[in-house]
């Protein structure tokens, strides 16, 4: 069972390994974006983590929607309706409960992952970070080290494709060859799973 | 790349005050970064509210003030703002009438848009949208998020401001809005990258007597990278690009815009090689804007925006404006 | 250096040939190198000449219209025109009420306007010459040329515009500008050199992490070199350089002055500090104008310049202004 | 005797040697200058050059005084006037005689070279094209041999000097240790006397 107190630790956990990324996850922006998505997901987990301290939510669904509504408040760019929303629907799937089972959590990210591919219309393949939200979610049943290697690979797997959405899909053929930011840092949060886990 | 700035964390914050100091006749609300003219709401007006990542400037805060936007909303350097600044200018500047927001086509300013008029809505405001989207450099398909919106919003926000003023109800404005930026394209060319303050260097590599062109005005580079060109050449270039994608029946307004760091000798030089073209291609010129409006932090480049207007269009573009990038006939 | 040119040679012309096409309220003669407002010589009014090398733009020629100068002499790239220009230019403003020729003090540009002065007197016109020398960065002895005009030349020709637009007499007129450029002072900082056509290259080195304190705005290197500051801390020095040669009794108009490269959102933050620092030390802010109004090429970089106005220069400040660089109140 | 012709010749060679080394002047006037006084003397000299084929004046006197005219109608800056002064008053000196002998020429270029410092308020050691022109007319009694070496060494001598008049002059210390482009161009301008005399 996945109580609150894993939910906040994922959460700080998260926002750790963002505020230590953050400088590669902004040089992964460079060549095919605009040189800020360390910097967004920074400036928005930092204000989560405050929030969390702030308002104590009490359930693991209000950690999450509360989560997904300060990187909403604080974020911008695209990765902030889209990390805001995957959080806010996945707290959201969770409803009230005190503590909730993995198997519940594994479909409450898979509706989670799903409102962002409705909210962005990216599909996998896109280059976006659902090629390493979507593989994660399905090995979510095989616990969160199995995840966070599906992440891992999925965004690793972005380098050779060709971008369809967001900045990246400008440079056309010029964005092959270069791993997307958004994917990297979705691998960075399903790590903090296992992470938060293992604390 | 040094910077004439503090830290990188309050660049955005900094700008606002030190825009709050010199223009008094703008309400600056550093906190909530949202930059509103003094009068508003103006009873029975359409409001326009607009915005977008910051290092864009004079747009969008430099365009707010009688016939041009009721508010601006500047996000973090390059990353559009968050719905809050969206709803609360929408609140500040909303007479009844309505608001029109005017949102560049970029993945993120439309998704925090769109989420800001979901709650506007609930709030009871009336809002419509346009989107821009007239960079030609993009193909605008299935497999790109569509062409980026640049110079045209330039168009769309003076246009629309100026009906908005006059008094045209919230369709007409949005339709006006929407007439501008179908009939704009827009084509940029870099000579050299940009660096933004988090990064502090530059965000693409461009080697000496090589430009990018096709280039956005987030420092992306551009879709096609050649041999440096001369301004005649270049201007032959982007004038071809636009006029593949747009033959104008109608004279155009032309804007020559810089993107940062290209001095003004050189904008004017290259909108002469510009008018050359137009001349050469039979277009006809109604006006022209010369100047750094919709810029790229510190890049080096220019682009070219043709705007094509009927005798209404054209009527407003004219009309009176009173801003801190864009001032004429009051 | 890329650059956004032809070639090196055609660059002024070339620019001239573009302002003409953006500006049909202007009459520029390209062959001539002389930029006059369309309804000279006006009856009775005292005109206004000023110029200099080319490369500040928007200084001179985007000063030129209602309430500021009547024409502008252009010269080649930081090179002062030549006396023909001038004397063309007197000829085609005075309307007998004698022209006001505005100086910047450079060996070059004092030269060159007092051989014209000499030759349009010969021609039965009668001129008055004002000299701006406001650059406190210079040290004004014996053992140099003097103060540099810098930011002041803004002032000096808006001011003494607007009382040649009122019917002031040549007298008068030329004693406020002098009045103006007394109670005006300017300091420049740059992050970067600038790179002229003709050279190709940066003028002079500013290695990473330094920066020039004290620069002109002819790409020369400043008086001082220093690591890296803080805009908070380049405001400190910048405006307690001035305030060392300056005590303002009456109010100052602030001006923020981006060299070329320095974007906007920098400067503007770069202005918050300025005001800082200005109230900390006392100064009272009557008005404050931030942008590239002076400028060199595509130095980065910034200048700050106070003018102390009386009721009667704030008036005359205030008054409105119609040119292509500088607009309000018409 | 010096008859017309020299002079054309003059005017010639120093606008070949002064368009060979534009560069060279350009570059000398960027650290303490403002990079363009290669530029300025090769627009003036090829507009000189221009003007003497078109109105083929007919005496010395006239050579030089057309000569400084278009100097000072298309160069600008500080060295327009002060060269142009240089060679009108030069000219005005020579009178209208169809040929003038060396000494009658070496008056003239003094007078010429006064008018400079009366014009620019520059003396010797004020590291300005003085200190290359009045050590050549001090030598010139000597012949252009004579008159170019010292032109030479008084523009090199510049090197240490600390500019006080002149765009250098705002350097302060800082100018020490660079040569003056004006009187590196002067160098030219009196070793093309040399030059004209051996065609
Ligand atoms: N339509 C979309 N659907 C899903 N993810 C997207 C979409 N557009 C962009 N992204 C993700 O967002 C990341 C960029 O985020 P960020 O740099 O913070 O925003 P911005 O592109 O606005 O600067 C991309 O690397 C990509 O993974
Ligand atoms: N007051 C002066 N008297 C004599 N020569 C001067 C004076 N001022 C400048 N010069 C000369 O002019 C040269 C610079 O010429 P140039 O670069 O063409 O003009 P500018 O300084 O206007 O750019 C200097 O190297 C110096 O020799
Ligand atoms: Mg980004
Ligand atoms: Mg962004
Ligand atoms: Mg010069
Ligand atoms: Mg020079």
């Amino acid at each position: 069972m996945l109580d609150t107190d894993f939910f906040r630790r994922w959460m700080t956990v998260t926002a750790a390994s963002v505020d230590r990324e953050a400088d590669r996850l902004t040089a992964l922006d460079s060549p095919i974006g605009d040189a800020d998505h360390g910097s967004n997901l920074r400036r928005g987990f930092t204000a989560v983590t405050a929030a969390l301290e702030e308002e104590s939510p009490e359930t693991p669904g209000a950690v999450l929607t509360l989560a997904g509504r300060r990187l909403i408040s604080t974020v911008g760019g695209a990765s902030g309706p889209l990390y805001g929303t995957l959080l806010r629907r996945t707290g959201k799937a969770l409803g009230d409960a005190a503590e909730v089972d993995e198997r519940l959590f594994a479909e409450a990210l898979r509706a989670g992952v799903d409102a962002v591919m409705q909210l962005g219309g990216a599909a996998p393949g896109d280059k976006t970070m659902i090629d390493a939200l979507v593989p994660a979610v399905d090995r979510l049943a095989d616990g969160f080290g199995a995840a966070r290697s599906a992440a891992e690979q999925g965004a690793e797997a972005t380098t050779p494709m060709l971008a369809r959405k967001g900045r990246a899909s400008y440079l056309g053929e010029r964005s092959i060859g270069h791993q997307d930011p958004g994917a990297t840092s979705s691998a960075l949060l399903i790590a903090a799973l296992a992470e938060a886990e293992g604390k | 790349m040094k910077m004439l700035i503090n830290v990188p964390e309050t660049v955005v914050a900094d700008a606002l005050r030190g825009m709050a100091a010199a223009h008094p006749e703008l309400t600056v609300d550093v906190e909530n970064r949202v930059i509103v003219r003094q009068d508003a709401p103006v009873a029975g007006k359409v409001a326009l509210v607009s915005g977008g990542g910051s290092g864009h400037e004079p747009l969008h805060g430099g365009f707010v003030g009688p016939g041009m936007l009721s508010a601006a909303c500047p996000g973090e350097v390059f990353t559009s703002p968050v719905p809050d600044q969206m709803v609360r200018a929408a609140a500040a500047v909303d007479s009844g009438a309505g608001v029109l927001f005017i949102v560049k086509n970029y993945t993120g300013d439309v998704l925090n848009f769109d989420m800001a008029a979901e709650l506007a809505e609930d709030e009871g405001i009336q809002v419509a949208k346009v989107l821009v989207n007239d960079d030609v450099a993009v193909t605008d398909s299935l497999y790109t998020a569509g062409r980026r919106g640049t110079g045209a919003t330039l168009f769309v926000e003076k246009i629309a401001g100026a009906a908005a003023e006059e008094g045209q109800p919230l369709a007409r404005v949005e339709a006006l809005a929407r007439q501008v930026n179908e009939g704009s394209r827009s084509f940029g060319v870099a000579l050299s990258a940009c660096s933004t303050p988090s990064k502090g260097s530059p965000t693409f590599d461009l080697p000496a007597g090589e430009l990018e062109l096709g280039v956005g005005i987030h420092g992306e580079p551009g879709r096609e990278r050649r041999p440096m060109m001369t301004s005649g050449e270049i201007a032959d270039f982007a004038v071809q690009a636009i006029l593949d994608d747009l033959t104008p029946r109608n004279p155009v307004v032309v804007l020559v815009n810089g993107m940062g760091a290209t001095p003004l000798l050189e904008l004017y030089g290259f909108n002469a090689e510009v008018q050359r073209v137009l001349a050469q291609r039979g277009v006809v010129v109604a006006h022209t804007l010369v100047g750094n409006y919709v810029t790229s932090l510190d890049m080096a480049g220019a682009s070219v925006t043709l705007c094509e207007v009927d005798e209404e269009l054209l009527r407003l573009w004219n009309a009176p404006v009173r801003t801190a990038g864009l001032r004429w006939g009051v």
